[in-house]
This record gives C-alpha cells, structure tokens and sequence, in this order.
C-alpha cells in the first residue's frame, strides 16, 4: 500500500477500513539466505537494503522483543555527519545523504528535519578543534560554519552569555544536522522490508549459533533452529551476549546513556544545541518537548534504566546554559543500552567464523548511523567486501593499531 | 625571618568570619597540616615514632591532643594539624620523628578550612553533602563531596564542623557555605 | 548507587571514579614473545557480562583506595567489595 | 461571580480569602483550595484544551495525576507553564493564564483541527506530508511545530534559587494517607529514623476526600492526632509538599519539597524547591491508588471528571462542578461519591451503573445495565443521554457527571527499576509484584488493598517488617475502626459503538486510535503507545494507559495481563528542571580555583580565561593598549629580551615518596628515570597503555626516595589518579606514597635572559644559583627573602634561560609582588597565559592541542624516548604496525610563505598542487601564534612523514573561514633550536 495524502483522504472518508499492517507478522521458516538478528534501527535497515539493493534472497530479521524497542526508539533522534576522522565522516557524510531521500525512498515520513546542529565552544583550543574538525567536515562534502559569539546568539538569544562560568566563544554549526521522528525510522524500514519480502520474526530471542568447522549454519532461537547461509548480528547493546555464544570476546562494553524528555512546551529551541563545557544537548520535538542528554553513567550494566547523579549533572549543565529551563518540568527519563567500543567507533567487519558478520560498537551514535549502517552492513553481507564509506570498522584494528579515536581518550570506553 | 606577608585563602590579609542566623563560619589559618603515610608495613612503626606526639586515629576518627590533631585519611594515611603560628614548619617536625618508616609531606597550604558552628549545624550540612552529618559523632572525619568539591569534613564538636578543602577554591566553599547557612537561617 | 567500603563502610558511587574490568589487574608480562598480543587482549577485550562482573572503581573523592566490586550488572546489586591492592597483593603472591 | 458551587464544611478556612485571576478575570477563593478547587467553587469548568483537537478541557481530577486543568502560573522570568491547576496552592494575588489556545480558551481557532479529526487520525502524519520533497521543513513542518507544545517559557532567566540535600533514614515513607500514617506511627514509636513524605499540602491522602473512612470519628480528627504524636517525634520528620518522584539503585529516592510554590515569591535568600537525595535503608510505598475512566462518547467535556475527585472537591474543598451531578460507574465505591455529594445538598439526578445487579442508592435512582452513548455541551456538558438496561435512550440534563472505572494502585515507584507489575483479578488492575526495589515494599491502596482498614493494617504491618529487617523492634499501633467494604467491581472499559471516546485526555486518544493501530499491527503496548502517543502527555498515562492497554486486549483477544504494562520511567510527576540544577548555575555551575597572584593579578587589570575550573591570567593590558595583540606581543619581548614573570600554580604537583619512588617513576613514564641524581630535574612523557601520549611534565628529585612530578593544568588529577592505579593495583609491592601537593605550593615561571639576576636579589644569598652551581636542569630546596622555605627548579617551557620558584601558597602573593618589585631594574613584565603559549610555540614544546589523545610519542617526535629496556606503561602497544607507519605524523613548524598571511589553527594541510580534498589530507595544523620575534605567523602541526619534510611547501587549506595560503614545513623549534639560552 502506498502511502500519501490522496490515500489518507480517502481512508478518511471511507471509516480507515482500508489501513493493511505496516509489516506482517510471520512464523520463521527453516532456513533463509540471510538471517539478520536484532529487529532494530540498524537490523532493519540492513534488511531492507538487502531487499532493495542487493535483491533476490530470501531474508529473515529475528527480534527477541518488539521491532525498533531498541536505542532507534529510545535515543534523542540527532542526525549528523560532523565528525573529524577520516576514518568515520565519509561515513557518517553517506548517511546524512540517505537520510535526506529516506523518506521518499520509504514512503514514510520519518520527519528527517534538517534544523542545523551547533556545538558551541567555550576556549581557545575547542575552537582550533572545531575549525579542525569543520575543514575535515567541508573537505568530505558535508557542510560547516564557524560562529562567533554573536553568531550564536543571534540565533540562540536565550543562551547564558552573560553569567556564564565558561563563556560561549563560538561555535560550530552543521546545517544539515538535525533530528528524525526515531520510531518511524524503524517502522519505516520494517514496513519497506516486509513489502520486499523480508520476514520480520518478532518475540524470536536467538540463544546460540549453530557452528561446524568454522562455518555458521544457523541459529537456535526461543521459536526453534533456522538455518542460514550468512548470519548477520546486530544488536547494539546486546553484542557481547550474542557474540559471547559464538565464543567471541568483543572489545566492547555495555553502558546505559540516559535520556530526557520536557513537557510540551511552546516552540523555544529551534535547532539542536551541544554544550562545550558541560554534559548536555538539547533540541525540541515537533511535539514541543525538550529532548535532551548528556554523559552516560559510566559503570557497565544492562539495566536500561540510570541513576540521579547522572539526571542532576545533565540538568546542570542544561540549566547554566539556558537559565529559562529552570521553570521547564522533567517529564521523562529513560535509558537505553550502548554498546560502548574501545575507540568509540563502530564496526561493520566479517567475524573469523565463515558466514558470521558483525554490525556493533556504535557507542551512542547509532541512531544517525543507521541508513548507512544498514547499507554498508547489507553490502558487506552480500559482497564480503566493506563498503567504501566502511573500510575502516574492521575489528582487528586494535591489534594493527589503526583505532578511530574521535575524542582521544583511549580503551576507556565510558569515555567516548 | 622573612618580611613576606601572608595572605588568607579567601585573599585577606586576616580571616574571615560569618554570621548568618545561628550559624557562623570561620576561615581558618592558623593550622599547619603534614600528610604522614606509612611506609609499606611500617603502619605500627609509625604510629609508635608518634607516640609522644599524638596517636594515630583509626579508620573514619580523629584524635586531639593539644597541640596537635590527627585525623585519618586513607590506607595507613594521616593529617597532623598543629597552630601554624608555633609549628609552621610541622612537616619537619613530624618526619624528624617518623624517620623512614612514613613519607611526610607539608599540606598546609594545599587547604583551606573553614570552621562552621552553630546549633542548625546537621540542617545546613544536609544541604551541601552526602555525609551522614545526623550520625557523626565530635572526632569523626571523612572525605566527600560538597557542591562539586572534595573535602574533609571533620566533626570537632556537637555543633561545630570543620570543612577542609582545595585552597584555590575557597571562594567557592565559602560561596556554598553562605548560602547554605542563609538557606536555613 | 551505594559501595559499601571495606574500610569505610556504605558510601555513595558518585564519590567514586570508575574504571572497568577488573581484568584490568592482571597486566601482561612485557617480555614475553607475544606480549602485543597480550597486552592487545588485556587492554581491548572484555567479558562484559550481563550479570556478576568484577570492576574497578576508585574512591577518588574518598580515601583514593581502588576497590574492587563485583556488581550484577542487570540488577546492580553489590555483591562483594574488596581492596584492590589486597587483590592484586594476592594474585602476584599466588604466581 | 461568587463562589456559587461552594458548599458547606470542607478542610478550607473561609476566614481567609485569597484573590487571584484567571485569564485576566478576577475571583476569590480560601485558605487550603488549590487553584482547581478555587475555580471550581467560583463555577468555572473550562480550564484548558487538549493538544491535538484543542477540545475544551475541564477538570479530569484533584491530584497530580491531572491531564487536563494545565496553566502558565506568574509571569516574565517565573512564568510557569503546563502547571496544574489540582496541586497548584491557592495564594493571594496568584495569577493564572490559560494556555494551548488562540485567541482565548473560549474561542480557540485551533479548535478547527477538531473538524478535521477525522483525517487527523493516529500516526497520520507518518504518512503524508512527503511531496514535495522540500516541503516538509519549509511548509508543513513549522505549520506543524507553531501547534506544538502546550505552555510556554518567556525566555528570561529564572530568578529562583533552588537547593538540593541529602537525607538519610531507616524507612522512608512516602505518601501520607491512613497506609503512609499508620506506618508512620509505627515506625516513628519503635524509635527508627522516619521521613513521612506527601506530595500533598495536607497530609492525610483519602482520608481528606472521603467522609466516612472511619466507623465513629472523622478522618481529620485522627490525621490531626497522628500528626500531632508524630510531630513530637524527634526520629521522625514529616515533609509535605514532597513528591518522591523517583526510585533509583539502593534505597536512594528522589524528592522534590517545594518550599515556596505556594508563596507568590520566595522569600530572599531561600529556596523556590529544594532537591532531596534521601537514603533510605527501607521505604514504602504508600501512594494510594488512581482512579480510572470510562470511555464513552464524548466523554471529554469539561465536567465530566473522576468520581473520587469530585467526591474530594465536594468533602475537602467544598466545591462541586456543579449542581446536578450525574454518576458513572462500574463499581461500588462510584456510589459514595453520590452519597457524599446528596448528604452536601448537591442534587444527583440518578447514578448510572453499568452493573445489571447494581444495589440501590437512597435518595437517588440508580440505573442498574444503563451505559452513557452521548454528551451534549459545547464548552461544558449540560446533558448525557443513556441508554437503559432495556435498550431505550433516556436524556438526562446534568452540569457534571463522575465516572468511576475502577482504581488503579499507583504503580510509579515500584517501577522505576523496571519491576513489573503483576494482575489482579478481583480489583481489575496491575498491582505490584514481588521484583520491587531493593529495601521496598507497598502497602495500602497502592498494593491492591483498597479499604481504609486494609491501608491502616498494610502501612503498620509493612513497617513492622521492615523494622524488624533492620533489626529494630515494632509493634502494630491500636488504629481506629475503619471502612472495609469489598471491591465490588464489574470489569467496564468502553461503551461499545462509540464513535469518539476519550482514553487520552491530553493527547486525543481515543478508542478508535487503538483499533487503528491495532488495524495496522501496532498491537504490542510499546508500538501502541509510541504510534497513537498514548500516555505520553503530561501525566504519563497515569489515568488513560490501562483503559487503551485493555481495549487491545479486547482486539487480540488476549488477556490484558499477557498484552502487557508500558514502562513506568522517572520522575513520578514532572519536576522543575530548576531544582534538578540546584546551586550549580551561573558563575558557580563549576567550582572556580584561583591562583595565588589572582588578587595581584586583578590590581593590574588583568584579563582573566577559564583553564579548566582554573581562571588564569590570560594578559596584562597596559595604559594605551587597545588590542590583546599589543599585549601579548610586549609580555613576549619583555621576557625574551629581559625577564617575565607567570604564575604557574596550576600545574599539578605530585609528591611521590619511598623505598621504590625511583622504580615506580621507572613505570609510569615512558622515558628512563632511575638514575636521575638527585638534584636533578629530567623531562617525562607518559604514555596510556595503548601508547599514545596524553601527558607530560617533569619530575625532579629532591632525595634519593623523593621526587616531585608536575603534570599538566588539565591532567593533574587524571595523572594522580592513574599513578594510584599503578600503586595500587599494578605493582602494589612497591613501596611508594604519593600526595598532591598542587594547591600548597605557589608557583612561578621566572624566564628571561635576566631571570638569574632577578632571582638572585630573592633567593637567601646562602644558596648559589650560578649556572655552574645551578645549571640547566637543577632543582634545590632553599629559602627566600630572608628565611622562607622554597623549592627552585632550572626548567623553561619558553626557551629562556628560565627557573620555576615555589614558596607555600599563603605567601604566594607577597612573592609575586617582592619579585616585581626586585624585577624593577630589568624592567620584569608579568606575562599571562598567552604570552606563555606564544613562547611554547616558538620553541616548539607540544601542549594540550598536540597531546590530543591520539598522538603517540613518535608523532611528537619522541619516539626514541619510549624506552625498550624497561617495563613501563605503553611501550609494547605503541609499538604496533599502525601506529609505525612510515607516513605517520610528525610534529614540525609551520611558517607562512608569505610573512603576513596568518596560520590558522585547525587548518588542514595538502600538496602544494594536488587536488584539495579529504582523501588528499597531508595533516593539520595544531598551535599557532604570531610570534613577535620571528615577526610572522608561525604553527605548529602534524604532517605525514613530516621529519623528513623540511623546507617543503605545502598548501594550508582553511574552507570554513575561506583561508588558502602556501606554507613551508619547518623545524618546530623556531628559537634557540640547540638551547643554548636555556643553558646559558
């Protein structure tokens, strides 16, 4: 069914008898070319891409939950390709670009809404770093401005800029930065799957592989064996669960990142804002709420929930940036589980197990990642090639000494 | 002697004192402080080096014996405070008597303190830190956090405190400290 | 969250500085042949459990002792607390 | 308009009115109302619109659980929106706007989106608004985002003060109804530390709102007993105005105390809210039950409400929402609101109760099977039409209807850590289930125990077993006879063929959303909740979650239990992100630390940077100098030609002591440190274990088993911390002990060809600091100005001949000035942290912007310092293939071809005629100043193979700011590139 206003209208008038499933719910079948565990952002991105770009096989996306219950449905919904390494823009640069067609591309609005992204400097040496990281933005094709202070109070006039303990000097701004309605994302891309074909097995926990002679050939799920040629994980938070039953080790660790969400508020924040001196970012949703975050919580867990030190430092640095939000109410926390990588970059590599591919380690960027996630993980699945943009994802790259290190801080995954 | 003059941590040339409502908070200067840790196991050997001095306090206490104080600061770690005044050079003092069997270092300076006392003492604790200020007992001293700096907090009476922390930030504590008395007052 | 020290009884976590895997201790030897590849496992993998995991936290804003707690990390319950430097005492005495 | 629903009695003192607006409209209220139950008594039941519809919108309920009765509160910088109007406190002079409508609640033109409803179904903008492909950020979008939202922020600065605390207890009871009562007396007799907690003015929960809770006596004569024992309790401490608002790992509970809300301002000086951490060993919930709808058509109309609230409104406020009140219900307890409301004189025209076996009602006609199918009242309902048990429509004109579903127990806290909740069949609704937070437990109404006597029993008997885990004796309480009538309850959700009914009040929602969402597989709760935006309004579904969660039960044909709970999340209700903030904003959002010369500093006009939580001096303007430039380039020639003075207190300071301090440098740094004599000062890097350099300092040793370590400003405490870790847990048989002594020492960077001379008028003329007494390199424990302990060390980071001088900080001031004052002869310059870069740059030292996490010692040119004999932190890892590479970066200089032209720091580098692009990147430029010696803009920077680069030009693009120059690749050290003035 295809989606537009001339079909809404016509479901209006007619009672909505005539709305199909998004996606249809199946029973697995026994063996599929390509089984993608995990049903989220990036799992059914991968799926679809599969379908679409690569066509013809027979594909499965096993879900131990619900679709998209993952980070794609519980993040702050920022999409961006401001990154400084060569390793990563081109990256997260192709996947700005699929963002900006997604929706046509689905025939689903996802509201991918460009309303610039600005990461604002407080020193000196944030601004060399920003200039930096702008010309490494502007020589990959994406797009950066440097602003001074008036800059940005001319379009963040709301902003502490004059009791500020560490004053904005300027800032960095990324126009075509913005946010995405994050549910769609995933139904969108459920949606567009499951009309390529694509059998999306929700409530489907994989609890092992099924490996001989270094070769994969299936996976044992709470709904029984499924046989496949190539098995594809994607799991974000769960990665060293699932990989530890294919005997990996991943250098991964598993934290919680907290989000916030105000109440409805009229129209106030009209971009994304980070700040440089304390643990916040912030933008508001097309309903008005403030969505907002910081730092994670540092202790490894796989509880998705944090605890309030963590709330109180966000809302500080919130609060010395924007002195208005102190009348703003705290209407909901969550959290969501990241799998934090030793350089706080991703993967998107071939296991050492035949057959057995890898799509992990996003730390908290997985969310803007997941087009090209998905398309790099689907091209890597059916070519055993990386992508051109992924080249760099390899998980051997600690031991070749080739780490993608974006803020420098070394094997200290809490701090990436 | 030297003609050099001294300045507060607060920058005065003499300290200052606060009352606000019951309570008053005293900048403190006159305390020489000598971080005295024990070498490995030379705990026992250092604590009796001390003996003549003032005994070493166990875990989370302190011990006064005029004109010196102890209080406990981690593994086989002490602070022994004396009046600057009489013992501005403590540190030598101590190590003269602990010899090899403990590592002394002058802290004097490293600190400021201020002196809280008054009656609403636990009310006003209790908005500036985690510690159990209800439960500690005159002698008890910890380390923690208050308002984002760490301290010591040690109980010298009932109803007075001693907050000992960075000295580059005593404008700060001073800061949280005010207004925590005025919070209550 | 609450660590309850050995020596200091419960204290709050966010006195504390964390660190991560306890593995952590256990820092390969540098003569050995293949001690890139040790050092490489030592300092990138991790076990990362869901469930009981032995970590390191440094009471940093306390009495600067690293602890080592194990902690489930589903549920966050501390099951046990011990001084690292014991730890490490025992496991270099025990090779 | 007089207070024409006011009734008789109520926990209100008529004796003080209080003024206040409302829309610019004037009315009068008392003492004890809150802002609902003041507008209610002056018969006011439009109070909002509901945010997709902009339907009018009337009270729902009298708690905290309200979706409806949302409004902006004050003005200018303390405008408070989204406030609601049921736990608002009536104060004098309080003044409150309406909000979500244009140009007035009663004329709301966005109401017009109610007319097109039916396009504006659930999820229907996933699936529209896509061509053309600009259009939805130019047109649709902001058309969408003008709707958004409900209340609004002015913008200016909140000018509360909000503080935060700690608290501490044996068992927190959070909720002060009879369960959070009784428990409280219990607990507060044994002798335990107690903090009671209510989110309430009053204390007292139901027993406020219900009249006959008790057999013989009234609900408020025995809350007032209580309180009164409790009060004289000194274990026990009662907070009212205290929501608990989240649970969270180990018995530590969040609570907000609003201390000042129900002041027009605070007072000065005292907080508007204050933060609570409360540490609790145990804690219960206590925290009642919320009551259900029912939905039916156009069940949203202002006064269509809650029976249990209107049943408070009516006993605690005196206020009904009107006088003829009509009664909805499934259950028995919707009966006492008619009661309550007949025995207050209100007349009750007939009690409609979905049960076929529905008793009777004295004094009103109960309408046993009848359901109501409609409503009429444009901005109001002023009628409801029934359809009776024998199928035929009755109309019944009516200002109000209370409807009653059920109760729900109120889930939140027992929630927050993820338990989940588990069914109970004889209440119809979720209760708690045994996977609580640790030291929890629930009693009462929120337990499923919804009779006064089981919460008076359930509160005591939880707080004897809590008490008893702790090791504290207890014993019950004699409590008083109280209400113990059964649930009789027949499980009512929706009435059936309903076209619109309301599950959602705030966000629309309503029963055909559900079907649709269901239509189109979004049938798990999480899918259901996210694509209609069920409970996700102000007040977190806390009325509407279970009725939707129980009509897709009814469309799976599933049991509700198996169809599942949303999450319950942190904060219970909202909180004002003011009290999250505390005291950390504005200037004291960090700590500020000074430097010892700050006071001197501010006496000659300097310019001040954040370094960290440091302030720095950044430079000393003088009289005439009207750019930094000027400054900063005469505090450079002032020190090169002659000397300068900087303070350089904030670089860490470790004190490493014992047998082993030598062995242990030996491990922590990558270069070799054993040997250093005493005496001596030697250059470190550190390493992390990866390789990578991250910081650097030196280390001099004053005795064979003493040294002290400098770090950089920034890294001093991670330096400190990770010299602990390889104390403690990486080679803890060596002996050493380390303390930071950052803050007890000031200290001074003296640098300049006559920095000897100056120093020697300071220095005690028993010390000898001649170059060959004192070479480069030399540190020495001496006095100054005539007997004052002080440590001096031969270094230079600018190049000079230099010396740093430390003397305890208290006396750090004076020095700075007795320094100036003997510098005067050589015309001594102060020189900030500018100046300070500038000559680091000129003799090519790495800093902060070239250790920047992901250079190795070889990119700094350091490579050979790494040593191989030794074991040390770093050195295998930095050996690896990727970090080897022969085209690695180098550190080198960076000079503009043409002298003029500026080098932008952040610039990157490519060939001098190769394409410019990413994949053509030959590195960066790091640092750059205008160095006033070499008379030209100079970088430094990280060039691939940059060592054996020299002389070559490269092209230094800047495409941000639109810079294009030709550069030449030289030597980082642009001064004195063999040190003799270092030695000199």
């Amino acid at each position: 069914m295809r989606y537009s206003a001339l079909r809404l209208i016509k479901e209006a008038v007619t009672g909505h008898k005539g709305w199909t499933p998004q996606w249809r719910d199946v029973a697995p079948q026994d063996h599929y070319d390509y089984v993608i565990i995990g049903g989220g952002g990036h799992g059914l991105a991968t799926a679809y891409y599969l379908a679409k770009e690569f066509g013809g096989a027979r594909i499965a996306v096993l879900e131990k939950g619900w679709i998209g219950g993952g980070n794609v449905g519980r993040n702050t919904t920022i999409i961006r390709s401001n990154y400084l390494l060569d390793g990563n823009e081109p990256f997260y640069e192709f996947s700005l670009k699929l963002w900006e067609g997604l929706e046509q591309d689905l025939n689903y609005n996802a509201m991918v809404s460009q309303r610039g992204i600005l990461n604002l400097v407080h020193t000196d040496a944030q601004r060399d770093a920003a200039r930096r990281r702008g010309n490494a933005m502007i020589l990959n094709g994406s797009d950066a401005e440097l602003l001074d202070t008036e800059g940005v109070r001319k379009l963040y006039p709301f902003l502490n800029f004059d009791n500020a303990r560490f004053p904005i000097k300027g800032g960095l701004l990324h126009r075509r930065g913005g946010t995405v309605r994050h549910d769609a994302v995933a139904w969108g891309y459920a949606r567009g799957a499951d009309s390529r074909g694509v059998d999306i097995i929700q409530n489907c926990e994989v609890t092992g592989f099924r490996i001989e002679n270094g070769k994969v050939l299936g996976v044992e799920t709470s709904r029984g064996y499924i046989g496949a040629k190539k098995v594809g994980v994607s799991v974000a938070g769960s990665s060293s669960r699932v990989m530890a039953q294919a005997g990996m080790r991943l250098p991964i660790e598993s934290h919680v990142l907290q989000a916030f969400v105000s109440e409805g508020l009229k129209p106030f924040i009209p971009g994304v804002i980070t700040y440089g001196a304390g643990h916040f970012y912030c933008s508001q949703s097309d309903k008005g709420g403030l969505v907002f975050g910081g730092d994670i919580d540092m202790y490894n867990t796989y509880a998705q929930r944090g605890n309030l030190p963590v709330v109180e430092d966000v809302i500080e640095s919130g609060m010395s940036l924007i002195p208005a939000l102190g009348r703003a109410r705290l209407l909901r926390s969550w959290g969501g589980i990241m799998d934090m990588s030793m350089d706080g970059s991703p993967f998107i590599d071939k296991t050492h197990i035949e057959g057995l591919y890898f799509n992990g380690g996003w730390c908290y960027g997985g969310f803007k990642a997941t087009p090209a996630a998905g398309f790099c993980f689907a091209h890597l699945l059916k070519t055993d090639r990386p992508h051109e943009t992924a080249t760099a994802y390899r998980l051997d790259r600690f031991m070749t000494g080739h780490m993608i290190d974006e803020k420098g801080q070394g094997a200290q995954p809490n701090l990436h | 002697m030297h003609n050099l003059k001294p300045i507060t941590p607060l920058g005065g040339a003499t300290p200052r004192v606060d009352t606000i409502g019951a309570m008053t908070i005293t900048e403190v200067v006159d305390c020489a402080m000598a971080s005295v840790a024990a070498r490995n196991d030379q705990r026992d050997a250092v604590k009796s080096a001390l003996a003549g001095k003032i005994s070493l306090p166990e875990v989370g206490l302190s011990t006064m014996e005029a004109p010196y104080s102890a209080f406990w600061m981690g593994m086989d770690q002490w602070m022994i405070t004396a009046p600057h005044e009489s013992h501005e050079l403590l540190a030598q003092e101590v190590k003269a008597d602990v010899g090899d069997t403990a590592s002394v270092v002058e802290q004097t300076d490293a600190w400021c303190r201020f002196d809280v006392a008054g009656q609403d003492l636990c009310d006003m604790f209790e908005r500036l830190c985690n510690a159990p200020v209800r439960s500690m007992a005159a002698g008890a001293a910890l380390r923690g956090t208050l308002e984002h700096l760490g301290v010591f907090l040690w109980r010298l009476e009932d109803t007075t405190m001693a907050v000992i922390a960075p000295r580059s930030s005593a404008g700060s504590l001073h800061h949280a400290l005010i207004g925590a008395a005025k919070s209550i007052a | 969250m609450i660590i309850n020290h050995p020596l200091l009884g419960p204290r709050d976590a966010q006195e504390f500085t964390y660190l991560g895997d306890a593995s952590l201790l256990d820092r390969p030897d540098w003569q050995v042949p293949d001690a890139a590849q040790a050092f490489h496992d030592y300092l990138y993998l991790r076990d990362n459990p869901a469930g009981d995991h032995r970590e390191l936290w440094f009471h940093e804003q306390g009495d600067r002792s690293w602890l080592v707690v194990t902690r489930n990390t589903l549920t966050h319950e501390i099951l046990n607390v011990e001084l690292a430097r014991d730890v490490a005492k025992a496991r270099r005495a025990a090779q | 308009m007089s207070q024409s629903n006011r009734l008789k009695g109520g926990l209100i003192q008529t004796d003080k009115p209080l003024n206040f607006t409302f829309d610019g409209k004037s009315f009068q209220g008392f003492q004890g109302d809150t802002l609902a139950s003041a507008l209610m008594a002056n018969g006011v039941r439009l109070m909002g619109r509901s945010f997709k519809y902009h339907r009018p919108r009337g009270l729902l309920t009298s708690g905290s659980e309200e979706p409806n009765a949302l409004m902006e509160l004050r003005s200018g910088g303390r405008q408070e929106p989204n406030t609601r109007a049921t736990v608002a406190e009536l104060y004098d002079g309080l003044s409150a706007q309406s909000q979500n409508r244009w140009p007035s609640l009663e004329r709301d033109m966005m109401a017009i989106n109610d007319r097109f409803s039916t396009f504006l179904t659930a999820g229907f903008y996933y699936k529209t608004f896509m061509w053309p492909k600009a259009f939805w950020e130019k047109l649709y979008e902001p058309i969408i985002r003008k709707a958004a939202g409900l209340g609004s922020l002015t913008g200016e600065d909140d000018p509360d003060l909000y503080d935060k605390g700690f608290l501490h207890c044996d068992l927190l009871i959070i909720g002060a109804g009879p369960t959070g009562l009784s428990a409280a007396l219990t607990a507060g007799r044994a002798g335990a530390q107690v903090i009671l907690a209510d989110e309430d003015f009053e204390l007292g929960g139901r027993l406020l709102a219900d009249a006959n809770a008790f057999e013989s006596r009234s609900g408020s004569d025995w809350i007032s007993e209580v309180l009164g024992e409790l009060n004289a309790l000194p274990n026990v401490r009662i907070m009212p105005r205290t929501t608990v608002f989240g649970s969270y790992d180990h018995g530590i509970y969040g609570a907000v105390e609003r201390n000042a809300d129900h002041l027009a301002t605070p007072q000065a000086d005292k907080p508007r809210q204050t933060l609570w951490r409360i540490y609790s060993k145990r804690a219960l919930v206590a925290t009642g039950a919320i009551e259900r709808p029912i939905a039916f058509e156009n069940n949203d109309r202002p006064g269509i409400m809650l029976a249990g609230a209107v049943r408070a409104f009516a006993n605690r406020w005196a206020a009904t929402p009107a006088h003829s009140v009509v009664v909805f219900g499934n259950n028995g307890d919707a009966h006492a609101t008619a009661r309550d409301l007949m025995a207050k004189g209100v007349n009750v025209p007939a009690i409609i109760d979905v049960r076929s076996d529905a008793p009777d009602c004295a004094g009103t006609e109960v309408l046993a099977g009848a359901q109501i199918v409609e409503t009429k009242g444009r901005l109001g309902v002023t009628s409801i039409t029934v359809r009776l048990a024998n199928g035929q429509h009755r109309e019944i004109a009516c200002g109000s209807v209370a409807m009653s579903g059920g109760w729900n127990p109120n889930l939140g806290l027992t929630c927050h850590q993820r338990g989940r909740p588990s069914w109970k069949e004889d209440i119809h609704a979720f209760v708690p289930s045994s996977d609580l937070p640790v030291g929890q437990s629930v009693a009462g109404a929120a337990a499923g125990d919804l009779s006064t006597h089981q919460a008076l029993m359930g509160g005591a008997t939880k707080a004897v077993e809590a008490l008893n885990a702790l090791g504290v004796t207890a014993t019950m309480p004699d409590l008083p006879e109280a209400e113990d009538r059964p649930v009789a309850i027949t499980p009512f959700w929706h009435v059936k063929g309903a076209k619109r009914a309301w599950l959602d009040y705030q966000n629309d929602v309503t029963v055909k959303d559900v079907k649709l969402a269901h239509q189109e597989n979004f049938t798990s709760v999480e899918h259901l909740k996210r694509y209609t935006t069920l409970g996700m309004a102000t007040d977190q579904g806390k009325t509407s979650n279970l009725g939707a969660l129980a009509v897709m039960a009814e469309l799976t044909g599933k049991p509700i239990p198996e169809t599942g709970t949303t999450i319950f999340r942190p904060p219970y209700t909202p909180v004002a992100m003011g009290a999250l903030g505390g005291r950390a904003v504005g200037k004291d959002f960090h700590p500020t630390r000074l430097t010892p010369s700050h006071t001197w500093s501010e006496e000659q006009g300097a310019v001040f940077v954040e370094v960290g939580n440091w302030l720095r001096a950044q430079w000393f303007p003088k009289a005439g100098e009207t750019h930094w430039r000027q400054s900063v380039d005469r505090e450079v020639l002032q020190t090169r030609n002659s000397v300068g003075i900087c303070d350089v207190t904030t670089l860490g300071k470790i004190d490493v002591q014992g047998a082993d301090a030598a062995q242990f440098l030996n491990n922590i740094y990558a270069n070799a440190f054993a040997k250093l004599p005493v005496g001596k000062v030697r250059y470190g890097l550190m390493l992390r274990e990866d390789g990578v350099a991250y910081d650097d300092g030196t280390a001099a040793r004053f005795a064979d088993d003493h040294y002290v370590v400098t770090t950089t400003t920034a890294n001093a405490v991670l330096v400190y911390r990770n010299m602990e870790f390889a104390r403690q847990c990486l080679w803890p048989d060596l002996d050493v002990q380390l303390i930071s002594t950052t803050e007890a020492w000031a200290q001074y960077a003296v640098a300049g060809p006559n920095s000897r001379k100056l120093l020697q008028k300071i220095v005690d003329p028993e010390f000898d600091i001649s170059n060959e007494a004192f070479p480069f390199m030399g540190c020495a424990e001496i006095t100054v100005c005539g007997g004052l302990r002080a440590r001096l060390f031969r270094i230079s980071f600018s190049g000079e001949l230099a010396y740093e001088i430390a003397v305890p900080t208290r006396y750090g001031d004076a020095l700075m000035r007795e320094m100036m004052k003997a510098g005067e002869e050589f015309d001594v310059v102060p020189y900030g942290t500018e100046a300070l870069g500038v000559m680091r740059i000129e003799k090519g030292h790495a800093a902060g912007n070239e250790l920047n996490g992901t250079t190795s010692a070889l990119n700094l040119g350091m490579g050979r310092m790494v040593s191989k004999k030794k074991d040390c932190i770093g050195n295998v890892l930095s050996e690896r293939d990727g970090m080897n590479t022969e085209d690695a970066y180098r550190l080198v200089g960076i000079k503009p071809v043409d002298s003029s032209a500026t080098v932008p720091a952040g610039g990157h580098l490519m060939s001098a005629t190769g394409p410019v692009d990413a994949a053509h990147d030959q590195g960066y430029v790091t640092s750059t100043a205008y160095s006033p010696i070499l008379e030209s803009s100079i970088g430094l920077g990280f060039v691939k193979n940059g060592a054996e680069r020299m002389g070559e030009k490269l092209r230094l693009v800047n495409p941000l700011e639109g810079q294009n120059i030709m550069v030449e690749i030289v030597s980082a050290h642009f001064v004195d590139p063999d040190g003799e003035k270092l030695r000199a």
